[in-house]
């Protein structure tokens, strides 16, 4: 029973994996002042497994007997998630290089991280997802505490740590489960598996098991009431990090949920969409309304994260038996994550360009930005706007799409709507706080912010992105087509 | 009730007894120890389900190198001694939230599964045919986990260690 | 790309060229900026004028300069810009006023500075209303209509008066959530649509055509014009969605609170006019009455509101609110003349209330203060010209014949004495009869409000505190920008087929739809 | 042969004695332990059903799940180290600075 | 675009029984000269010599050639209407004319207005010598005859009505000339509201009529005839006929309306002169000449209201200019009162009609002469009040010569122009409407009296004032003269037995014999004498107390104006003002807006439950720290304690809780 191995679907893991031990092997042997060449080797292995990933566009392979497979899906994540990585690498450099840290380090964890989210939209089976789930994790919990000397660094990563290994235990028994009732790990097959009719004895024991399960990514995606780690380790944790934890760790947790749902439980949605939309409902009210109390840049952006999550998890509570409306709240979901983590990347990389400069950021210390640094002010504004979801920007069409499922689907559909028009009209005040210090206020000193020329990059990068999608979404109409997972 | 059963339930037993009293007990030293005997247990329920590699995994890692790691950190910390010191204020509220997990799973489990005893030939979980089976079906997985491991050594080490200068 | 297909993109989106050309220029080149400003808006104008003389007077019902083409297959939402009878008059309005603006701007820029944002903003904001009134197809409409949130947001914010973070902010939310439900409205309309074969849409053209067909019944258009009904009736502002108005205005700076009642308020009877009416008869028949009530409500309401104010602006500001009533009222009645009404209403409404704020700017500009016990009087004597002007455009706000200000609310009575016949049929006639009478009370209120508040800034002797103080009379600058508004109110007065002409037809088409 | 049931309610003991644990104990090392209970709960699951399944491919899971879990307490392990360093204590419940 | 759309506008004029010939074919340039020197003066006026009076003295004289031109014209042609026009604008099914028709009546009211404008424009110049905005003045005279031109050769409703309102705006910007004063733009604005008051029914009215015919037309004409053939129902035209009779008693300052004229005196008393003899209040009288057709088919209730509005304002005026110091005032209520004469006659029928126009005719002449007279007294005292004046008739006999024919054409003493056009309403009057009749003799009897006293108090006795009073300079006496003889004559143009060519002029349609009836003339001399000769008793000697005191309560109610003033600012206009403004505000700003925060302000109530719920249920952890108000501060601190073992629990009581709802435990 020996497996042919497709060398070149894993291609990009492998590139990943070899970059990373060579960071590794390479900062052992840089002096000190060098350290910080870990990046750009880190970058370049990047790059070469983003080549890796673009040579896979189109094609559908399928190894390890199943377990992993490379579709357009897993591609679409993969080209986004090493793209974040390059963002992330772009954004860290010059914080880590000033700060005291162990640089080497730092940028193995990351990519072991990435390499986690590179792994799960490929990781059909539930032994991979789990893995790849703890890849993306496990060097997370580490880096959130990565400013060792501070405190609030340590408990962000406490904390993170504990809730982690919890929901993984909680989503380990709920898989257990699974695997007791259907013999597999495959998802493909748990869906056979589960689509015919079950003993009426076992029925609870499933939908309780998929509650684990999805409860597992639900802390993933901080969704409420799961969520109540992030704004404290995003706030503790170094910012970059929580950069990459409120994007890429968060965008993995969605796309491991994509499979779960629409490969392995479609057959219980009627089940499982009501608990979505309790998630989504719950989620959208209290991210937006508890942000609205925040005077702290960085929790204002985890609340604003969780906010998101909320209208992310609107289309799973859509699934319906109708295979259209699945395909759309499908491409919905993804176009929404693909689009929320630009918009919030660019927010973070104006708060890492500032965080050089006051310490830990409260909204205040934006007071005329405009004046000080005007191209990262007007950026921030457009991420603000952007993320409030006010056309032509992309964040409209973000919701727009969501929006749109969710009145085509109809009766419940119209409720979350609501729900979502309401608050994403309260999230407007929140959102509009910060270009209010930046543009209305004048500020207390009026020294120029020299922002990092890479950081800077990365804004300029992300608000035209921003901009050209809004105005041109058909843009987004060019990615591989996104609902390969559903029907 | 057959032999197998009235064994497991003793081990179960013990195992239990020894789960309550990790997280009751007024001394952490005396914890730890108490988490040996349950994962020691735990370890002769996998003998009796036949799965002797996992058995004989669970005693190592566990019993040899997680505890060891604990007992470290107990060190390390100088943890103190004593109700006040180890529990918090919310035992009631935790109590009720463990009780109801478990009640929620008994019941779930109880009619899930059929009680009649299935007389079928166990499958020998045997190091050989679970390490055929990894280094067939699971090479991916094993890889990731060896870098999964490979980052938790690296991060431990970073974080634990002293440093003065980076 | 031919002229007839391009020539209305090029007329909107030349000041959003504009825009993004001043943001390249260094803030420290002044001059080049305002110059910017005014060439831009300019140059669009001078196009949108060409495409008055090129738009086919006998034809306006029909689409002219049109363009329609793909933009989002995914969502089968197009690029589908057009212009006709109804939308041409709010069409030049727009560039007319923004070009004003940006000549005003040449001279006064309002704390703090920040001309090049102040310019750049002021020509996005133009774009987005240029683009609602062309804009054929729902969602493209509905990014116009919230790409004006956004830079008038900042305007009030940025250069406002003291209470701006309030003004602008209760501006936006409030703006947002009338039009969220909007959005519904539009989705509903979409997935409730089909031309042919289960195609949805979002083209209005294609929308009229499916609901003259009967495709929307008669509960799914009282819902659906309630959604929309809500996100036009925030922004007209009626009453009681007009509370947003008085502070947005009170606290915008001039080209704002010009651009704010000139243009922006049109958007929302606009929308009323060509997507809620047209769409939805059946809603609109049922709603009518309850529109009219809220017109004929805001009519009076305003001007006793305006007897109360103690700011000058604050007054102009509620004035607007009565305007729009009228306005409000001639669409209720659904009838041809109604239509007409509303839209020279708008268009007059535009240009005088415009002025007004124009004037209210510039003695702001001179005393430092908006009070009029503060100004207390005189302002004839101090500043004859700019007391002049100011009085000038006064009375004809208080519809005056002979000016702008006039017909429409004449005929919007007139109309109303006798409403449609899908409204009278429902034995409503007496009740819009009511409505006329409550409008007439409200012109005798709005020409005391008018005259008293002239008597207690114009007439008068200048009080000390002024005699010493040394103000210039209008500028050469105001002049230029002024005198357009000033001729078009007179030659509107004089000449109302200037506007009936063009409106007629389409209107007229509107008001067979109500056997009106 | 041990029915399934049995082995069932044997790992919702434990694994529900593991969430009073980390409800319970202030004790970071303790609230580990109290979570290494939850991941045997977990495991012995997987064993059980491999047999019951007749498959290895449960026990293979559960060795993953080991594997995981050490490397989770070394991780653990660090971070509370890392803390008691800066702290002087332990106890999760004093680890507050971060709220709201 | 404009010429695309004016072009469609100059087609082809319709024509009614055309009789090809210039004046009366262009009669509408009698109303464009004024336009155009309104619009010259206001451009160019202080840049010409003389300030620019020049250009209106030019239009108007031009005008008033004309429309004599187009009298003459009309004569030949053995009165025939002559009606033209050229469209305006189409609005839905109304199609929107200006136009022109020429009748008899158009023809005598142009010259009746431009003659008085004419003169007044002349008299001006004096008058307003070194009025700082002397130019100004002059553009809004123009403009307001214009305004008063177009409402007589108006064609159609709505053209009509845009003269009628400009009227109002000119009076407005005329009494309130002086607006340095309070009282003078309060008066200006007094004018204009009440005016408005009764121009909004007149609206109404037209909406009725328009809307009768189906939207069809707004020509008068048309109109007319529809109503005489009954095609419309009577029922609206009454109401019709109603609403648009509230435009008269505004404008023609009927009863209760009549408020704002005697306050009009605070504008220079050449605007008075103008107002009051031939542009504003002869508007409304011409309004119900023009559509009399309206009226007498009207059921009949409608002409009664006419009549005893009418008769109201006759007396009551009449016994209001007995109480008078002011002399502006005293005609002022004459002015009134004579109004009331016109609009109370009109209710008799077409005879009464036509006495009605011969009586405006003249009146206006003598009016205006009366006005400019006193104005020339005014200017030369520096002060409105008779008791201030006296014995003025040695130091200006012009004045006083040219006064005193006015007077006595007022008070109705032969042959003066007054005594003609009484006598014509008097003879209507007496067939069969004896009430009216009453009222008038006696009101002739007060009128005679109050013009003698006026006459005695100003011209004859001592002179009581401050200064040394002169004669007017010329452009004012000129005036004077040109109009005392015009008094003298113009009555003979309806007196019967020279053959009342006047009526023949207006009224071709039913050329009426005017007969002089013995008795009646008699009794009007009569009574004319009765009240000179009283007043001469009276007032032949100055008293400083006022005999007309000795009348006691009576004369308080005089005083008082009957308390209609106070009643309207205390009873309407300030309530409406203050509280209610102040109250609608309130609302506005508490209720409305108030909703609006209410967002927050909701949240902030549910604060404090949840608040409270915090100190219960949550252990020390939350030690409420009072910055963060409001529900989601309270939500924020239950949730996000910063505890992460109560994470944990909120961890697992989710999934419980989830479990439990949705497995359907």
């Amino acid at each position: 029973m020996n497996q042919s191995v497709d060398i070149t679907a894993i291609l990009p893991e492998i590139i990943l994996s070899g970059t990373l031990v060579l960071v590794l092997v390479a900062d052992a042997f840089l002096a000190p002042k060098r350290k910080w060449f870990a990046m750009p080797i880190a970058f370049v292995g990047v790059v070469a497994a983003l080549i890796a990933t673009l040579t896979l566009i189109g094609d559908e392979r399928v190894t390890f007997g199943g377990m992993y497979v490379v579709d357009d899906f897993a591609v679409l994540f993969k080209t986004f998630f090493l793209s974040v990585a390059l963002i992330v690498l772009m954004m860290s450099l010059r914080y880590f290089r000033e700060g005291r840290f162990y640089q080497g380090e730092f940028y193995f964890l990351l990519l072991t991280s990435f390499l986690g989210c590179v792994m799960m939209p490929s990781s059909r089976d539930l032994l991979m997802l789990f893995i790849s789930l703890e890849l993306v994790s496990a060097p997370g919990f580490l880096i959130a505490a990565f400013r060792k000397a501070d405190p609030r660094s340590n408990e962000a990563g406490i904390k993170f740590f504990l809730i982690g290994v919890l929901s993984t235990a909680v989503m380990l028994y709920g898989m257990s489960l699974v695997y007791g009732l259907t013999g597999t790990l495959n998802l493909v097959e748990i869906g056979q598996a589960l689509s015919v009719a079950l003993p009426a004895e076992q029925e609870p024991l499933v939908l309780a098991a998929i509650l684990l399960v999805v409860a597992g990514f639900a802390f993933k995606v901080s969704a409420v009431p799961f969520q109540f780690w992030a704004p404290d380790t995003y706030e503790g944790a170094p910012v970059p990090v929580a950069a990459f934890l409120a994007t890429a760790s968060k965008a993995a947790g969605f796309a491991g949920l994509l499979q779960l749902m629409f490969v392995a439980f479609p057959a219980q949605h009627e089940f499982w969409a009501p608990i979505f939309a309790t998630l989504s409902i719950l989620t959208m009210v209290i991210g937006n309304f508890v942000a609205l109390q925040q005077r702290q840049i960085v929790r204002l952006l985890a609340y604003s994260s969780i906010a998101q999550a909320g209208y992310m998890l609107l289309p799973f509570a859509l699934v319906s038996a109708d295979p259209t409306v699945n395909a759309s709240a499908f491409a919905a979901a993804v176009t929404y994550i693909l689009i929320y983590s630009i918009m919030t990347l660019g927010a973070f990389a104006v708060v890492v360009a500032m965080s050089r400069d006051a310490s830990s950021l409260q909204i205040s210390d934006f007071a005329g930005l405009s004046r000080r640094a005007p191209v990262l002010a007007i950026a921030m504004t457009v991420f603000m706007i952007s993320l409030a979801g006010i056309p032509p920007l992309a964040g409209f069409w973000a919701k727009f799409l969501v929006f749109r499922v969710a009145i085509e689907r109809g009766d419940i559909g119209i409720v979350l709507a609501i729900v979502m028009l309401i608050t994403s009209v309260v999230s407007l005040y929140y959102y509009l706080a910060v270009p209010r210090q930046m543009l209305f206020v004048e500020p207390e000193r009026e020294r120029r912010l020299s922002a990092p020329a890479l950081v800077t990059a990365v804004t300029v990068l992300a608000m035209v992105a921003i901009v050209a999608v809004g105005f041109w979404p058909e843009l987004l109409a060019h990615f591989p087509p996104l609902a390969t997972l559903v029907e | 009730m057959s032999s197998q059963e009235i064994a497991f339930v003793i081990v179960a037993v013990a195992g239990t007894i020894g789960a309550f009293r990790v997280v009751t007990a007024r001394n952490v030293v005396h914890a730890a120890l108490y988490l040996v005997v349950t994962l020691s247990s735990t370890g002769v329920v996998y003998l009796l389900l036949a799965a002797e590699f996992v058995a004989w995994v669970q005693i190592l890692i566990y019993v040899g190198a997680i505890v060891i790691l604990f007992l470290f950190g107990l060190m390390l910390t100088k943890a103190p001694i004593g109700r006040e010191a180890l529990d918090n204020q919310r035992r009631g509220v935790a109590f009720l939230v463990g009780l109801a997990v478990f009640g929620g799973l008994f019941y779930l489990l109880q009619d899930a599964f059929p009680w009649t005893a299935s007389d079928v030939e166990p499958v020998q979980g045997s190091a050989s045919s679970i390490g055929t089976s990894i280094f067939a079906d699971f090479v991916l997985p094993f890889e990731a986990v060896s870098f999964l491991l490979l980052a938790a050594l690296i991060g431990a080490v970073v974080l634990s260690r002293k440093d003065d200068a980076p | 790309m031919t002229w007839e297909n391009s020539a209305i993109t090029i007329a909107t989106f030349l000041p959003l060229v504009g825009a993004l050309v001043i943001a390249l220029i260094p803030r420290e080149k002044e001059q080049a900026v305002r110059a910017l400003g005014i060439v831009f808006s300019g140059a669009a104008l001078i196009v949108a004028i060409m495409i008055a003389g090129g738009f086919d007077y006998d034809a306006g019902t029909e689409l002219q300069f049109q363009l329609d083409t793909r933009w989002i297959p995914a969502i089968n939402a197009r690029y589908h810009v057009g212009i006709d009878g109804i939308s041409l008059p709010l069409f030049l309005l727009t560039f007319v006023l923004s070009f004003l603006c940006a000549i005003y701007t040449w001279r006064f820029v309002p704390k703090p500075g920040k001309t090049k944002a102040f310019l750049a903003l002021m020509l996005l904001l133009e774009t987005g209303m240029a683009g609602t009134f062309i804009a054929f197809d729902l969602i493209l409409f509905f990014i116009f209509w919230e790409l004006v949130l956004v830079p008038m947001y900042f305007l009030i914010g940025i250069w406002g008066s003291e209470n701006r973070e309030y003004a602008s902010i209760k501006f936006f939310l409030y703006t947002l959530f009338g039009s969220v439900f909007m959005l519904l409205g539009f989705l509903a309309m979409y997935f409730n649509s089909d031309i042919g074969s289960g195609v949805h849409t979002f083209d209005i053209v294609a929308l009229q055509g499916f609901a003259a067909s009967g495709g929307f019944s008669d509960t799914f258009q009282l819902v659906v014009f309630g959604a929309v009904g809500l996100g036009f009736a925030v922004k007209v502002p009626m009453w009681p969605f007009h509370t947003w108005l008085p502070d947005a205005h009170t606290e915008a700076p001039t080209i704002g609170s010009v651009l704010l009642a000139g243009v922006m308020l049109k958007m929302g009877t606009y929308g009323f006019v060509r997507i809620a009416l047209p769409v939805l008869p059946y809603g609109a028949e049922k709603y009518a009455p309850w529109i009219g009530l809220l017109a004929a409500i805001a009519i009076v309401y305003a001007a006793l509101a305006c007897l109360a104010q103690k700011d000058l602006k604050r007054l102009i500001a509620f004035s607007s609110v009565g305007h729009m009533g009228f306005v409000m009222l001639g669409i209720a009645t659904l009838t041809t003349i109604g239509i007409n009404a509303a839209i020279f209403g708008m268009v007059a409404h535009g240009i005088i209330t415009g002025m007004l704020f124009f004037c209210v700017g510039s003695v702001y500009d001179r005393y430092h203060t908006r009070q009029m016990a503060d100004i207390g009087g005189g302002l004839m004597q101090k500043l004859p010209y700019l007391g002049g002007v100011f009085a000038f455009v006064a009375i004809a706000s208080l519809g005056l014949p002979g000016l702008a200000g006039f017909w429409g609310e004449v005929m919007a009575l007139l109309s109303s004495y006798e409403p449609a016949a899908v409204l009278s049929d429902a034995g409503l006639t007496t009740v819009f009869r009511v409505f006329m009478v409550l409008g007439g009370i409200g012109t005798i209120l709005t020409a005391g409000y008018f005259l008293w508040m002239l008597q207690r800034v114009n007439m008068g002797s200048t009080p000390e505190k002024w005699k010493r103080e040394v103000f210039p009379d209008v500028v050469a600058v105001e002049w230029v920008s002024w005198t357009p508004l000033l001729l078009a109110t007179v030659a509107l007065g004089l000449f109302p087929r200037l506007l009936f002409g063009v409106t007629q037809e389409g209107a007229d088409a509107l008001g067979r739809l109500f056997g009106g | 042969m041990i029915r399934l049931p049995l082995v069932l309610t044997f790992s919702a003991v434990l694994f529900s004695t593991g969430v009073y644990g980390v409800l319970a104990r202030r004790n970071a090392v303790l609230v580990l332990m109290s979570i290494e209970l939850m991941l045997n709960a977990v495991n012995i699951n997987l064993v059980a059903f491999s047999q019951h399944l007749q498959q290895v491919t449960g026990q293979v899971f559960a060795l993953f799940v080991i594997a995981v879990a050490a490397a989770e307490v070394g991780i653990g392990l660090a971070i509370v180290i890392l803390i008691y360093r800066n702290r002087e204590t332990i106890n999760v419940d004093e680890v507050n600075l971060l709220k709201w | 675009m404009v010429a695309a759309i004016l072009l469609q506008g100059e087609e082809a004029a319709e024509h009614v029984a055309a009789a090809p010939n210039w004046f009366v074919e262009n009669a509408w340039l009698v109303v464009l000269l004024p336009m155009i020197s309104a619009a010259l003066t206001l451009f160019v006026g202080k840049r010409t010599p003389g300030k620019g009076s020049v250009y209106g003295i030019a239009a108007v004289g031009a005008s008033l050639i004309l429309s004599l031109g187009v009298l003459w014209q009309f004569v030949q042609n053995g009165g025939a209407t002559y009606e033209s026009s050229v469209d305006w604008f189409q609005i839905g099914p109304l199609h929107m004319e200006v136009g022109q028709l020429v009748d008899g009546l158009t023809a005598v009211m142009m010259i009746v207005v431009t003659a008085v404008s004419l003169a007044v424009h002349v008299y001006s110049i004096g008058y307003m010598h070194g009025d700082q905005r002397f130019t100004w003045f002059f553009v809004v005279l123009s403009l307001f005859t214009a305004a008063m031109l177009n409402v007589v050769i108006a064609n159609n409703l709505f053209q009509l009505l845009v003269g009628w309102e400009i009227m109002g705006v000119c009076s407005y910007l005329l009494i309130g000339h002086w607006w340095e004063e309070h009282v003078n733009s309060s008066s200006a604005i007094k004018a204009f509201i009440t005016t408005r008051i009764g121009d909004v029914p007149f609206m109404f009215g037209i909406f009725v009529l328009v809307a009768a015919t189906g939207f069809e037309t707004t020509n008068i004409r048309e109109i007319g005839e529809l109503v005489a053939g009954g095609e419309l129902a009577v029922g609206l035209v009454s109401i019709s006929a109603l609403l648009l009779f509230g435009g008269t008693i505004g404008k023609s300052a009927q009863f209760p309306l009549h408020v704002w004229l005697p306050d009009a005196m605070a504008g220079p008393t050449p605007v008075s002169a103008l107002i009051h003899a031939a542009t504003m209040v002869a508007a409304g009288v011409y309004l119900v000449g023009r559509l009399f057709e309206i009226f007498v088919h009207a059921e009949a209730y409608v002409l009664q209201v006419v009549g005893v509005v009418g008769g109201i304002t006759m007396l009551g005026a009449g016994l209001l200019g007995l109480v008078q110091d002011d002399i502006k005032r005293v005609l002022a209520y004459s002015t009134v009162s004579q109004l009331g004469y016109m609009v109370a006659i009109m209710s008799i029928g077409p005879i009464g009609r036509d006495a009605a126009f011969f009586h405006l005719f003249t009146h206006a002449f003598f009016k205006a002469l009366l006005f400019l007279g006193s104005g020339s007294v005014i200017h030369a005292c520096h002060t409105n009040n008779m008791s201030e004046m006296g014995g003025l008739r040695k130091p200006m006999p012009v004045t006083f010569w040219t006064f005193l024919i006015g007077a006595g054409a007022l008070a109705g003493i032969p042959p003066l122009a007054g005594f003609w056009s009484k006598d014509e309403l008097l003879v209507g009057a007496s067939e069969g409407h004896e009430v009216l009749f009453v009222v008038m003799v006696l009101t002739a009897v007060v009128t005679a009296f109050y013009t003698t006293r006026m006459v005695m108090q100003t011209f004859f006795g001592a002179y009581r004032g401050h200064g040394h009073p002169h004669e007017s300079p010329l452009s004012m006496t000129g005036p004077l003269v040109a109009l005392a003889t015009a008094t003298l004559f113009v009555g003979w143009l309806g007196a019967g037995p020279v053959g009342a060519a006047f009526f023949d002029w207006v009224f071709f349609e039913e050329p009426e014999a005017v007969h002089l009836v013995a008795w009646v003339a008699t009794l009007s001399i009569g009574v004319a004498l009765l009240g000179v000769i009283a007043g001469f008793a009276v007032y032949r000697r100055w008293r400083d107390r006022d005999p007309i005191r000795s009348l006691g309560p009576v004369y308080t109610l005089l005083e008082n104006k009957y308390y209609l003033d106070d009643i309207y600012w205390k009873g309407i206009i300030r309530p409406i003002r203050d509280p209610i403004a102040a109250a609608v505000y309130w609302f506005d700003q508490n209720v409305l807006d108030g909703v609006v925060n209410g967002a927050a302000g909701v949240t902030k109530g549910s604060a404090k439950v949840v608040n409270a719920f915090d100190q219960k249920v949550i252990d020390g952890a939350v030690n409420g720290s009072a910055n963060l108000a409001g529900f989601t501060g309270g939500l924020l601190r239950y949730i996000q304690s910063g505890n992460v073992q109560r994470y944990a629990a909120f961890l697992f009581a989710g999934v419980v809780v989830l479990a439990i709802i949705f497995t359907r435990i």
